[in-house]
């Protein structure tokens, strides 16, 4: 009893899931209403029995939280594996769809977070900004127009390449070749958002050493530090957040919070200075 | 600079589609509309002036270029920033007489921007925490195989938790927000200590974001060092990100490749395809 | 400029030794006579104005400075180029009274170059195919056992193609030369259309030569990264041709272990000595 | 029967191939008279007997073609293989020597091509037009000189290891190792290329937007262009190119055209624009 | 400039410290006291002009910045560089009426410096000869067992050997500096022959250092390629050492997982963890 | 009868080998002296009985050199393996610990050499005269500090890691990963003394050839050079000095009397020239 999904209840579902996967967010459950959500339609065109469907649904109702852009093609496999059940094939069970489901969520969280969000929506806005320079809207439409594209079309191939491999995509998303990938993403992440600090972020000194005879200043620390490694003082600060953050568990809010404080003491004794003045 | 109720009322409603979660989905409404430099333009376009709108927004896009929340992790909320400290910002540039395109005016807007979204992490838990509440309906719901109400659920009810959380603070705080501006002018001038506070924060705070997604990425010390590498392309090379994205690409392979050789290095065969499918 | 009879005769001999096959064998004749560069020296030699002749060279050369012909795949004929594009550019310039040094007279230059060299791939064609007629008599000495006559075939013979198609065609153009140009003069002026195409084809035409070596080269879509790393290292850190090199060759070193790594994982032993071979 | 050739025969069969490899090409037979000419020497001096002399040179009228300055280590292994024939060894045939020719010339023409004609010609030549900017004869000279020095003694190098190493040489060249190394060439040409390509490619938009209240341009698309990625449009034009010839099957002469028509319409809409005038 | 008898039995003693084998143990004397930086300051404080020191020793320090002995190697001696060379080079700058800081001055400096240093290593081979002589007492000491006399042996004895090799030649050579110095001011003028070759020696004398270094990491020829991307970073590039090394780090990552894997294939299992031991 | 080395000892037995490794220094005996220094209190704490000091002792006349910062770690390893003979483990004896050393020996004292004199103290110095530019003590001080801190607690830390490993650190050390290690680190002190000589080596040529006519120089061969590679001249200087070190055998010393004759000839036929006068 082969089931085949038709085209309009795959496009519904991917819609759904386009649309809702983070409206109903909570701490609790995050996606899971979206996942819900997009997997109604199919299940509805699956299944004519009323507990089937309740079957199927219930499978939804685990906790559920991914990148969203990346995390369709999860989505897609599910829809690809609910209808092998449907069809009757006995090794795609609940627990098959949730144990898998559960190995993929945490992995591609990690490369869409630090892929989609991290590299690829600042690249664009870098871009953008590079448009929009001396205040013109032209960035802004390019961003919105580009990074949209990306998104949509992006999400509808993840959702339907997974849909079309089914269960074939887990082996190798979680297979050797995904492991290398997501190491190679990770290296490429970590290179990109480097440049992203070195270009977008600036922390500098105001620190100088004035000749009391001269009245000229013989040290400039800015100058110093960047001789020593140019853009020193935002990689420290960077790393320092991070080391407060990763070592320290300290929470983002309190690193922040730190950080007024030691910008206040950067202030008083002159290190930090915006040079401002009416 | 008087903001309108209706231009008020616009803006809370865009907070309501941008933040995270929102009601505008991920890709339309938190990674578009939410990015400051699509919300410049947003609130340039309400407000009557597009050019400052543009540069005060730009301003803040380069604090939040590379915001990421992973898990629900959120450092900063957009709905805030783009929404309240905007219009806010605006506001102030033309109460100081500044012009956006200066770089005090850039520090300005740029220290009202995180003031605000740091303070706006609180409306991101209010939503979430009243979402419980929706959810709750859902799980009855599906308790009663009442799929069909798990739309309303998702996608209808939390416009409720962002009446309260989005819509109303936002009207509230742009309608206060000249007085609100000029009590800050009056108690803080340009050049005291508390500005200049709150400037230099506003350099540091990108700092946390950036160490966010590193904390992702940083599992072993060397794992710092595409970090630098990135920092060096940029910093001491000068190239844009496009371009260090090409030469992160150039290390992604190799470790690509590495990594599949060491998993595999025990299986034989199948290896020379495996490189294909990349 | 008029070209006389010897001064024609000479090149239409240049033409027959430089050409792709050509009587000077492919080290000296088609890679050394053969290219612009050094065809510029000889026809300013040739023709008496040596610094034109290398000003004109240069130009064309960096049209045709990849141009690789696998396997008998030409697109453009350097004993055009050379022998007959070059005369005829400096008598362009001449006649246009313009300076080779000029940007417009290095336009000029690649532009009649480019057209000449890309119809004279037919006279590449005439040759190969008037060669199947000695090839055939060749193919009757080895019958009959008359080794010696390979000579003649191979090295001889072959002379009586290029008179055909290589040295009356140079002879020719070139005494036609100042007449032709005379006409294009009249019938094109400078700033017009036709003219305008024909500077803008020179600057496209480059791109042919470089992606008929990427076809080589590029097997799968991350096989472009290196080329793109390439266009990195000299377009956005704007280091020369050399220093490109060896850059490059860090990651040819890396490639070459992981190449062998991969072949020979499920075979021990040898490969440490491997590597110093190389 | 131990035979060994002298020093001039195996001289004599070098320079035959040193020049008369390409002097009689035909798209049919491709070098394959070049290659009886080389062998010719030898299988006069290795054997008496008519009959074994027509034998082994029967063996090299199969076709041949390969990238000829690299290609002289193929003619050095067979004048080492037919050395090992004529003194009687009996795993050296004409079908050993024929598989090891065809397996041979793919591999060496796909390096040769890229590494010799697509890397050092142009890098030679690159540095011999720096020197002849100007108009200065001296960047051919050096050319000429420095190119042919490599040429003729790398190929006598090439063909004289080929000998001593006979049938060993194959081991290396189509084993792991030589896989490797054409890999590690394939990377190093590949990035050669692109810096190539950027150097001595420009391709270049001269379209502007002009305000109409002020006159002046407020985008100029090549700037725009180039930062997002210095040498953009040379970029996109050869990825073009490559995509015409490699996707969809396009001869470089359609390409070319192609090219023309594009330059044509370019002008025509102030794309491109030379910006030449008397 | 004359050198009192106190300030050259100070810079006497700073000899006995700084050399190799010194007194002052390798970290403090011979890599601290001993870089010519170091010896800078030092004999500026001992004779009064800390700039003149500084800038002189820096000059020096250029020549010897890479300076490695292993395995008890020396080219050159910084007793003699730093104690001898710079108090002579300071004598001469203060005879010949040249200003440190100027060009001319460095030169001197360098060229003075290195001749002595040069020389100086005679002064080496004497030290670890005398020390000879206490090992014959150590070993008799081992043998009867008093071991506590090692501590004499090892740090107390050897000061004899300095006393004769680092003391007493310092003193003298300072005494007489200034009588050296005039004689060769008469001697050698400044634009003569002499002076120039010296000064010629002194740019050409630090590759010496380097080479001594390549000697230990060059086994085969591709060894040089990372000293010669050092030599791109550094020239072609343009950036500064510390970021070089964060590059450098980026290969040397790759490095050592290629090695690994290439030790360890053979070896399953155990490697996932090797790797987070780095 | 487990015996535990106290602090106090095992404190002494380290600034033993700190200061006391290289103080007796002789070409036969290197630093065997100061070994014995540095197990003498460990021996005198372990044993009671003059017969096993002796022993103990005797164990530690062996030859032994290597480079002194990174080889605390062996003397750490030694005071382990000595603590673990004297509780009666019956695998260290005599033979254990002196083939460790002997095994140790040689790949430390290539790392050490090339990455901490090599690398970090060149860095450390260049940076240092960055600082002293002008004169200022400001870098002589602070490579005092910086340097002395990482030696000694670097030294320190080596040590007491040695000592708690024991002889697993040997494992580590000759394994794999320390093989895999020691490539890393060549490869990093490779590029990072490339980019020291090309920041801090400079040989320049000063010959131009001058046009009769005009009396300008039309060809300065530096610029030539560099337009070829940056640094060119500087790096063959350092690769002859290698290639007569490495490949001809010749002493460092005979090295720098060939580089006094060239500076000679240089000086006289005009290819160097300092540029001086009075
Ligand atoms: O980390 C995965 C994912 O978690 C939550 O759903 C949100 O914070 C998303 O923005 C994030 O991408
Ligand atoms: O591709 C191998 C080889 O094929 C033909 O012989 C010619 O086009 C050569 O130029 C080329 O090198
Ligand atoms: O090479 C190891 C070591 O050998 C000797 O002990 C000295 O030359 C040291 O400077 C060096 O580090």
């Amino acid at each position: 009893m082969e089931k085949k999904l038709s085209k309009k209840a795959l496009s519904k579902s991917f819609h759904n899931w386009y649309y809702g996967h983070l409206t109903c967010f909570s701490q609790e459950h995050m996606q899971t209403f979206g996942y819900l959500c997009a997997m109604l339609p199919l299940v509805e065109e699956l299944y004519d029995n009323e507990d089937d469907k309740a079957k199927a649904m219930n499978t939804y109702t685990a906790f559920f939280n991914t990148e969203p852009q990346l995390g369709s093609v999860i989505v897609g496999i599910t829809a690809g594996l609910e209808e092998a059940r449907a069809s009757g094939q006995d090794d795609v069970d609940e627990e098959t769809i949730n144990g898998l489901r559960a190995g993929l969520m945490g992995p591609i969280a990690g490369i869409g977070d630090s892929l989609v969000v991290g590299t690829v929506i600042p690249i664009l806005l870098g871009i953008a900004m590079g448009m929009s320079t001396g205040g013109s809207p032209l960035g802004a439409i390019f961003y919105i127009i580009v990074w949209n594209l990306f998104a949509y079309f992006g999400m509808k191939f993840m959702y339907f390449k997974g849909y079309e491999l089914g269960g074939k995509a887990v082996d190798f998303l979680i297979g050797a070749q995904g492991e290398a990938l997501r190491d190679a993403i990770t290296t490429l992440g970590g290179i990109v958002i480097g440049a992203v600090s070195a270009t977008w972020v600036s922390v500098k000194t105001s620190l100088e050493l004035i000749s009391a005879e001269t009245g000229e200043a013989y040290v400039v620390l800015q100058d110093q530090l960047d001789a020593v490694f140019p853009g020193l003082l935002t990689t420290l600060f960077i790393i320092f957040c991070w080391f407060l953050m990763a070592k320290k568990q300290m929470s983002p809010i309190k690193v922040m919070l730190l950080l007024v404080v030691i910008a206040f003491v950067g202030v008083l004794v002159g290190f930090f200075d915006p040079g401002l003045a009416y | 600079m008087e903001i309108s109720w209706i231009q008020a009322i616009l803006l809370g409603l865009c907070a309501c589609l941008s933040s995270m979660p929102g009601m505008g989905g991920s890709s339309i409404g938190n990674y578009t509309l939410g990015r400051p430099l699509v919300g410049g333009l947003v609130c340039g376009l309400i407000l009557g002036d597009i050019t400052t709108g543009i540069l005060v927004g730009c301003a803040m896009q380069v604090v939040y270029i590379a915001l990421v929340t992973p898990g629900g992790t959120v450092s900063a909320d957009v709905r805030a920033v783009s929404y309240i400290g905007i219009p806010l910002a605006m506001a102030a540039l033309s109460s100081y007489g500044l012009d956006a395109a200066t770089s005090e005016g850039t520090a300005l807007a740029t220290s009202f921007g995180t003031m605000v979204g740091t303070l706006g992490t609180v409306l991101f838990y209010g939503t979430a925490t009243i979402n419980l509440v929706w959810q709750h309906i859902g799980w009855k719901a599906v308790e009663k195989r009442q799929y069909k109400k798990l739309y309303l659920v998702d996608m209808g009810l939390p416009w409720i938790s962002h009446l309260i959380c989005s819509f109303i603070p936002t009207v509230i705080m742009c309608k206060l927000g000249a007085d609100v501006v000029e009590m800050i002018k009056t108690a803080l001038p340009m050049d005291g200590l508390a500005m200049k506070t709150l400037f230099t924060v506003g350099s540091l705070l990108p700092c946390v974001g950036i160490a966010i997604l590193l904390k992702q990425i940083v599992k072993k010390m060397t794992d710092f060092i595409p970090f630098l590498f990135g920092v060096v392309l940029a910093a001491s090379m000068g190239i844009n990100l496009v371009s260090a994205t090409v030469i992160a690409g150039m290390f992604a392979i190799i470790t690509y490749k590495l990594k599949l050789l060491l998993l595999t290095k025990n299986s034989g065969g199948a290896d020379d395809d495996d490189e294909e499918e990349i």
